[in-house]
C-alpha cells in the first residue's frame, strides 16, 4: 500500500464514514442515501426477535447448565420505555433459579438487551471460548433484559461473579454488537460503578478470541481483588495471546 | 411545604418544591417513568401559574434534595452569592422571565448574575419559557475559556472532533482525526471515547492524539474521555494529559454510579492543573451530562430530570471546565421519547448551562431506538446555532461507529457555520486558513496522512 | 412505466411516476390518507434511492396528471422552458441535489434556472433533502416583488399584519392594525380575511384598511382576502383593491373546488393592473397554498401532496404575485399531524416556492386539533428565518380569534428579526423609524387612534 | 369613553389578544401563560363529546321531523385523521333517510363537526328562530360528521337545499362557534365551490338573529338563483332587520 493522497483512501484505515467527500457543505448524495438506508435497518434492528430456545439449544452442548428467565417488561415497546422492568426478574423465577444455586461459581448471562441480532448469532462462539477456561456455574439465557438484570440472577443463584453478554443498541453501521459487563459478588442495587465493561464484540470490532482473553483477565483480577467496578483498572498487558 | 392552583374549577395540589417543578415541566418520557410528569395538560398548565407566582427566594430556603443527604445540593447551597443575586431577589419565577428578557439583561447583567443563581432557580424559569425564549436569552450570554485556543467568543462555534474506532485502533482514530481537520472540525477539542478501559489503550491514544497535534501544531487541545480514574493513573505515568474529562450528574447518588465525588473531581483538575499544558489558559476540565442518568442510577429524589441536569451543571461550574457539553439524545426514547423531546430539551439545556456561566455545548444526538431522525438534528443545530451553543460534536458522516449513536457530523458544522456566518475559534481559522483547508477535494501537502504515521 | 429498487433484498416496485414520488416522501398523515405513502422506512428509503437515479429529463416525457385532463399540467408543460433547463438537463434527480449545494449553484445560477424547473422537479429533489440541505439552498435564492414597497431583499424579513375579527368589525380590524403596526408588522401587507362574503361588507373593510393606510402614511399594501370573484366584484365598484388574493390548489380539479381556474385569476390580475394602484411596482397578485387542499378537494389523482403544493407554486408564479405563502399547518392532523410533519412541510414548501422563483412565505401555524405547539412553532420560524423566509404572519397575541388557529404573534416576528439580525423592507424599516416605533410602550402621536376613528 | 392613549386600551374594539405589552420581544409571562391555558382548553374542546340524544330531544318541540344519523367514522380519533369516512353515510342510513323524504323542502343538518360544544348549546336557538320562517322538511342531528355529510343526507332526503350547522374548529379564544353551510340541490359529489358559508355563529361573534337573517336571505337568493355557491353572492344589505 502506498501512503493515501486523495481524500477518500482514507477510508482504508476505519470502518467510520470518512472521505465522503462534499457537495459545497453537505455530504453527496450517494452518501446521505447510504445512510438514510442504514438508518432504515437499525431501527428495524431494534425490533430483532430474540430465539431464546435456539440459542439454548446452542448452549446446551458446552456442557453447563442451561436456565431461562425474562424480565418484567412484557413485550417490545414496553422494555424500551421502562428500563427498571428491563432490569427485573418475577420473585417465582428468583426463587426457581435459587433452587438451581451455583454458590461461588461464574454465571453467564445471555441477554437480548438493545438488538438481539449480534447475541444471537455470535454469543455461542464467545461461550464456546469461555466456558471451557472459567468455572462456569450456569449460562442463562434472558430476554428482554438490561444489563442489571444480571444482578438479580447472580443473586438468585448465589454466583461469584456474573458476567452479562448483551446486545448493545444498533448503529449504522453495526446491528451486531455484543457487550460483557462483569459483576463481581452480583446482588440488586449495584450500581454502574461497580461493574467492569468490555464492549464493541463483534467481528468487526473486538474478536471473539480477545474478548474471551480479555474477559478472563478482568475475572482473575475480580477475583484477586474481590471486586469489580472502577477500582478495578483494565492493565491487561497488550501483547497478551488471545484464547484458541 | 405545598402549592396549589385553580384550573376551570379544578384545584391542582403540588406536595413540595419538586413536585411543582416536576409538573410544571413540558413533557418528556424519563419524567413519566419516574412518575413525576404531569397528568395532563390542565395540570401542568397549573403547575406552571403556581410556578410562575413562586418568589425566587423560595429556592434558597427549600431545597428539592435534603442539604444533610446531598453533597451537590450542599455544593449548590454553599456557593450561592447573595450579592449577585440582589437584582432578583425580589422577583417571582415569572417575574425572572421577564427580566431575562427584558432589554435591562444585557450580556454584562447575565453575567454578574450568575453566582446569584441556584440551577433549580435556572431550571424553573425555564420551564414557563419557550423555545424562542430560551434561544433569545441564551444568545446574550457570553461565556469563554482557554487552554491553547479561546472558545466561546462572540460569532464563533467550536466543535469537537470526536474520531471514535471499535477497537480503539491508533491508526483508524488517527484517520477519523484528520478527516475531520480536513473539514474544519477540532477547534473544541480532538477528543476519543475509548472502547477500552485498558490503561495502556488510552495512554497509547493520548500520545497519539499528541503527536498529531503538534506534527500538525494545531493550536487545539486533545482528550481521551476514559473515567476519571484511569485518565488519573494515565497522568501518573507521564500520559501527555491536556484535558480531564469525566460525566456528572446533579445528584450524590448519580455521581456514585458514575464512579466519582466532587473530591475527586478536585483531586483530578489539581493533577491535571499540575502538569501546566495550556498556553493561553488554564480551564482544564470537559464534563458531559445528559437528561435521565441520575434516574437510571435510581438517584433522582423525585425531582425531574430536567432540574437535575441544571444541578449537574452547577457540579460543572465548580471546577472552572473549558467545556461542557449535555449529549442530549444520547441515551434512549426512556428519557426522551422523539425528536420533539429532544430538541426541547437541547434548548433547555444550552440555556440553563449559559445562564449558570458554562461554555455550554451540545452533543445533538439521537439513538436508534428513539422516535428521531436527521432532520430533528439539523433542526436542533440550527436552533442552538442562533442560540449561540458555544460547540457541538463532529462526527464522521453523522455516524459513531463505537458509541452506536448519530450525532452532528463534520459537514454539519460546516453547514451550521455557513448558514449562520459563524467562524471558529480565532486561532484555529487562522491555522486552518494557513494550512490551506477548506479549499478544494486534494489533501494539502502539509497535512499529509504521512506525517502521523497514515502510509 | 415502472421503477423499481432492491433494499435488503427485498424488491420495492413503483408502478409510476406519481408512486415513485409519494413513496419516497418523508411521512405525513395526508399521504397515509391518501393511501398513497410508503408502507415502511426500507420502502421509502428504495424509493428514495430509485428517484435519486432518475433522469431530471423523464420529468418532461412523463406527467404525474395528464396533459390533456389537467389545464395546471398544460400550463407546466407550456411553459417549460428548455434553454434555462440546460445547465442540468444532463443530471439525475441525485445529481441535481449535489448541483444545488455545490458552489457554483450562486443566487445568479439559481435565479437563471428557475423557468427550466417544474414543480414536479422542484418537489422529487426535495425529497431526497434533510432539512439543512433544504434550509441551505433556500437560503441562495433571491426573489424581489414591488407594490408600493420592496419585498425580499437580502438581509430582510417582512410580516402580512393580519388583524381578523369574528365579525369584520372595522374598529376591531382597526385596533388590531395598530397593534401590529406598533410592533413592526404590516411590510408584507395588512391584510384580512373577513368573516363573511358579504360584497358591502368587504367594501367597507377595503376602506379602511385604505384609510389607514393614508392617515399613517404607510408604505405598504392592503388586502381583504375574500374569494377573488367578491374582490372582482369590489373593483368593479370602485373599491380600493391593491392586492387581488386568492387560494390555489396543484390541480385543476382542486382548483375547480375553490371556484377557480386559471383564465379567472388572469382575468382579475387585469381588473388590479388596470387600477394601477402600485407606486414601485405592479405585482398585485396574492396566493395562499397549503399541502392537503387537493386531497380534500378529492381532485388529487393518486399525487403526493407536496408534489401537489409544488404545482399549485407553478399556478401561483403564473401570475407574477408580490406574495404567496403555504399556510402549513392551517387545515389539520389529516394532512400534516404533528409538529414535526408542520415543521417539515413548512421547510419544504419554502424551498420549492423559493426555488421555482416565487417570494415565498410561510403562515407558521397550527391548529388545536393537531399535536404540535408554540415549541414547534418557534421551532419553524426560527429555521426559516435562516432559510431566508421572504414573510411571515403578525396575528395580536398568536391567536386568529376568527380563523381558530394559531400563527405567528408580531412579537414572534420581532423575536425572528431580533435574533437574525434581519430588518424590514427598507421604505417600511424608514417608516417606522420616522414614526418614532418601537421606542417604548406608549402610542406614539403620529399613530394616535383617534387618526383612524378609535376614539 | 375617551379616546385611547394606552396601548391596552385598544383591547375596548377586539377580544384579539391585542395591547398585551412586551418584555424585550416576547410577550410578558402573564400573557404567556394565559396562552398555554387556553390552548389546553382548546384541545379538550376538540374532544368534547357530543349529546346526540339531548339535542334532538331539545329539536322535538319545533314540530318538523328530528331524524338521526352517524358518519362511518367510528370515533374521533378516526374523524381526525379520516376526513372521507366524516363525509360519507352508510348507505343502510342513506336507504333509512330516503324513506323519509322531504322532497323539494329545505333540510336541517346539526353536526358536531371539529366541537360538539358550541353546536350542543347554540343550535337550538338557532333553530328556533329558522324553522319558523323557513320550509322545514326535516331536522337532521348528525354525528361525526363534516360539512359534505349534508350532500349525502340532502340527496337521500331529496331536498331542495341543506343547510349544515356544524361545529367550527375551536381556538383558543372561542371554542363554541358555530357555522352554517348551505348547499342547493345537495347530492354527493358537490363541492365547497358550490356552497355558500356563514362562519363564526355565537354570542361573541355573529349573534343568532344576525346569522337567521343571513340565512333567510341566502336561501331566498339561492331558490332564486337555482344554486348556491361562487356565483351566488352575499349582497344582503346592512342595514336588514334580525329575525326576532
Ligand atoms: C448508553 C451508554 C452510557 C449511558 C448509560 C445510561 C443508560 N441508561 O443507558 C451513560 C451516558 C450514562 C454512560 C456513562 C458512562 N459510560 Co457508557 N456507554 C453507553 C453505550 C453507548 C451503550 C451501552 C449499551 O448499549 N448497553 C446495552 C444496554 C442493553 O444496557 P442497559 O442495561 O440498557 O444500559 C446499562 C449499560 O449501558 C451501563 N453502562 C453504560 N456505560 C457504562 C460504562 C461502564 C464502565 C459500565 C460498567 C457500565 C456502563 O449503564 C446502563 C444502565 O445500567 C456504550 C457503548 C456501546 N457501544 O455499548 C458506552 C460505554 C459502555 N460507556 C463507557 C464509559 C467509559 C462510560 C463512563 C465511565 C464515562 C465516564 N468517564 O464517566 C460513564 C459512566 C458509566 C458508569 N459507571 O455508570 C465505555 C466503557 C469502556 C469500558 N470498556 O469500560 C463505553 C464502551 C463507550 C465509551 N467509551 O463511552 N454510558
Ligand atoms: C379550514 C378552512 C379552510 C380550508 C378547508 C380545507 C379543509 N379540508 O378543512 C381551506 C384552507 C382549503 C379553505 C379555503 C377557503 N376558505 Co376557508 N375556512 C376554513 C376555516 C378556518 C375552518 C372551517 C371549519 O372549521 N369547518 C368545520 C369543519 C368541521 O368542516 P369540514 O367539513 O371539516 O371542512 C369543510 C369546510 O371548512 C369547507 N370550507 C372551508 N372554507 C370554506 C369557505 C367556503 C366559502 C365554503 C363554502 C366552504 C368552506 O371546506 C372543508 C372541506 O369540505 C373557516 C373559518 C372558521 N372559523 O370556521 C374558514 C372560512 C370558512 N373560509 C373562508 C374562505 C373565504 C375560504 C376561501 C374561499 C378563500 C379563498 N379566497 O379562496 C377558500 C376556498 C373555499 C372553497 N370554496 O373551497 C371564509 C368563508 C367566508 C364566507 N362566509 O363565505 C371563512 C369563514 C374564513 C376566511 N375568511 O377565510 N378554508
Amino acid at each position: 500500500m502506498t501512503a493515501p493522497t486523495r481524500w477518500q483512501d482514507l477510508r482504508r484505515f476505519t470502518q467510520a464514514r470518512v472521505g465522503l467527500g462534499r457537495t459545497g457543505h453537505a455530504v453527496p448524495t450517494a452518501a446521505h442515501l447510504d445512510f438514510q438506508e442504514a438508518h432504515a435497518r437499525a431501527r428495524d434492528a431494534v425490533w430483532s426477535a430474540f430465539d431464546g430456545d435456539r440459542l439454548a439449544a446452542e448452549c446446551a452442548g458446552l456442557g453447563v447448565p442451561v436456565l431461562r428467565v425474562a424480565s418484567l417488561a412484557r413485550d417490545r415497546r414496553e422494555f424500551l420505555l421502562r428500563p427498571d422492568l428491563g432490569r427485573r426478574i418475577a420473585e417465582a423465577d428468583a426463587t426457581r433459579l435459587a433452587g438451581e444455586a451455583a454458590s461461588g461459581r461464574i454465571v453467564l448471562v445471555v441477554a437480548d438487551g438493545l438488538c438481539a441480532e449480534g447475541v444471537q448469532r455470535h454469543a455461542p462462539a464467545l461461550l464456546a471460548r469461555l466456558v471451557p477456561v472459567i468455572d462456569v456455574g450456569a449460562i442463562v439465557v434472558a430476554e428482554q433484559a438490561r444489563v442489571a438484570l444480571g444482578d438479580a440472577v447472580g443473586e438468585a443463584l448465589d454466583a461469584a461473579a456474573v458476567v452479562v453478554l448483551i446486545g448493545e443498541r444498533p448503529g449504522l453501521s453495526a446491528t451486531d454488537s455484543m457487550g460483557a459487563y462483569i459483576t463481581w459478588a452480583p446482588r440488586r442495587g449495584r450500581t454502574d460503578a461497580e461493574r467492569n465493561c468490555i464492549s464493541n464484540i463483534r467481528p468487526a470490532g473486538l474478536g471473539f478470541g480477545d474478548a474471551a482473553a480479555k474477559l478472563l483477565w478482568l475475572l482473575g483480577a475480580a477475583r484477586a481483588l474481590g471486586a469489580t467496578g472502577v477500582a478495578l483498572k483494565d492493565e491487561m498487558p497488550a501483547g497478551i495471546l488471545p484464547t484458541p | 411545604m405545598g402549592y396549589a392552583h385553580d384550573i376551570g374549577g379544578t384545584r391542582y395540589r403540588f406536595g413540595d418544591l419538586a413536585a411543582l417543578l416536576a409538573r410544571a415541566t413540558p413533557p418528556r418520557s424519563g419524567d413519566t417513568l419516574a412518575g413525576v410528569a404531569a397528568a395532563s395538560a390542565a395540570e401542568r398548565v397549573a403547575a406552571q401559574r403556581a410556578l410562575a407566582e413562586l418568589p425566587l427566594k423560595t429556592f434558597l430556603a427549600e431545597a428539592v434534595i435534603p442539604y444533610e443527604a446531598d453533597e451537590v445540593t450542599r455544593l449548590i447551597q454553599d456557593r450561592h452569592d447573595l450579592g449577585a443575586f440582589a437584582p432578583v431577589a425580589h422577583l417571582t419565577v415569572g417575574g425572572f422571565r421577564d427580566w431575562l428578557l427584558g432589554e435591562g439583561a444585557d450580556s454584562a447583567a447575565l453575567a454578574a448574575l450568575r453566582p446569584g443563581l441556584t440551577p433549580e432557580m435556572v431550571a424553573a424559569v425555564s420551564k414557563i419559557m419557550r423555545i424562542a425564549d430560551l434561544v433569545t436569552v441564551a444568545a446574550k450570554c457570553r461565556v469563554t475559556t482557554r487552554f491553547r485556543n479561546t472558545i466561546g467568543l462572540p460569532g464563533t462555534l467550536s466543535i469537537r472532533l470526536q474520531p471514535n474506532h471499535p477497537t480503539d485502533d491508533p491508526r483508524g482514530v488517527a484517520a477519523s482525526v484528520l478527516d475531520g481537520l480536513l473539514l474544519g472540525a477540532g477547534d473544541a477539542v480532538i477528543g476519543v471515547n475509548p472502547a477500552t478501559d485498558n490503561v495502556e489503550a488510552v495512554m497509547r491514544l493520548l500520545e497519539m492524539l499528541d503527536m498529531v497535534r503538534t506534527r500538525f501544531a494545531i493550536p487545539t487541545q486533545s482528550c481521551v474521555l476514559s473515567h476519571v480514574t484511569t485518565t488519573m493513573l494515565a497522568m501518573e505515568r507521564g500520559a501527555p494529559v491536556d484535558l480531564v474529562f469525566q460525566s456528572v450528574g446533579g445528584t450524590e447518588g448519580a455521581n456514585r454510579s458514575f464512579g466519582v465525588s466532587l473530591a475527586l473531581l478536585k483531586e483530578a483538575r489539581e493533577a491535571a492543573l499540575a502538569l501546566n499544558r495550556g498556553t493561553l489558559g488554564q480551564d482544564v476540565m470537559y464534563f458531559e451530562t445528559g437528561q435521565g442518568s441520575a434516574l437510571s442510577a435510581e438517584a433522582h429524589h423525585g425531582v425531574d430530570q430536567q432540574t437535575l441536569e441544571a444541578r449537574a451543571y452547577a457540579v460543572a461550574r465548580e471546577f472552572s471546565p473549558l467545556l461542557v457539553n449535555s449529549v442530549v439524545g444520547f441515551i434512549g426514547p426512556e428519557y426522551l421519547f422523539d425528536g420533539k423531546q429532544i430538541i426541547r430539551a437541547g434548548i433547555e439545556d444550552h440555556f440553563c448551562g449559559k445562564l449558570l456561566g458554562l461554555p455550554m455545548g451540545v452533543d445533538i444526538c439521537y439513538t436508534n431506538h428513539a422516535e428521531a431522525d436527521q432532520d430533528d438534528m439539523d433542526t436542533l443545530l440550527t436552533l442552538l446555532g442562533v442560540a449561540g451553543v458555544t460547540y457541538i460534536m463532529g462526527v464522521p458522516g453523522a455516524d459513531d461507529v463505537m458509541l452506536a449513536y448519530q450525532s452532528t457530523s463534520f459537514h454539519d458544522g460546516l453547514y451550521a457555520r455557513a448558514v449562520l456566518g459563524k467562524t471558529p475559534a480565532p486561532e484555529f481559522a487562522a491555522w486552518l486558513d494557513r494550512m490551506g483547508i477548506g479549499r478544494g477535494e486534494a489533501i494539502p501537502p502539509a497535512l499529509s496522512p504521512a506525517l502521523i504515521g497514515l502510509g
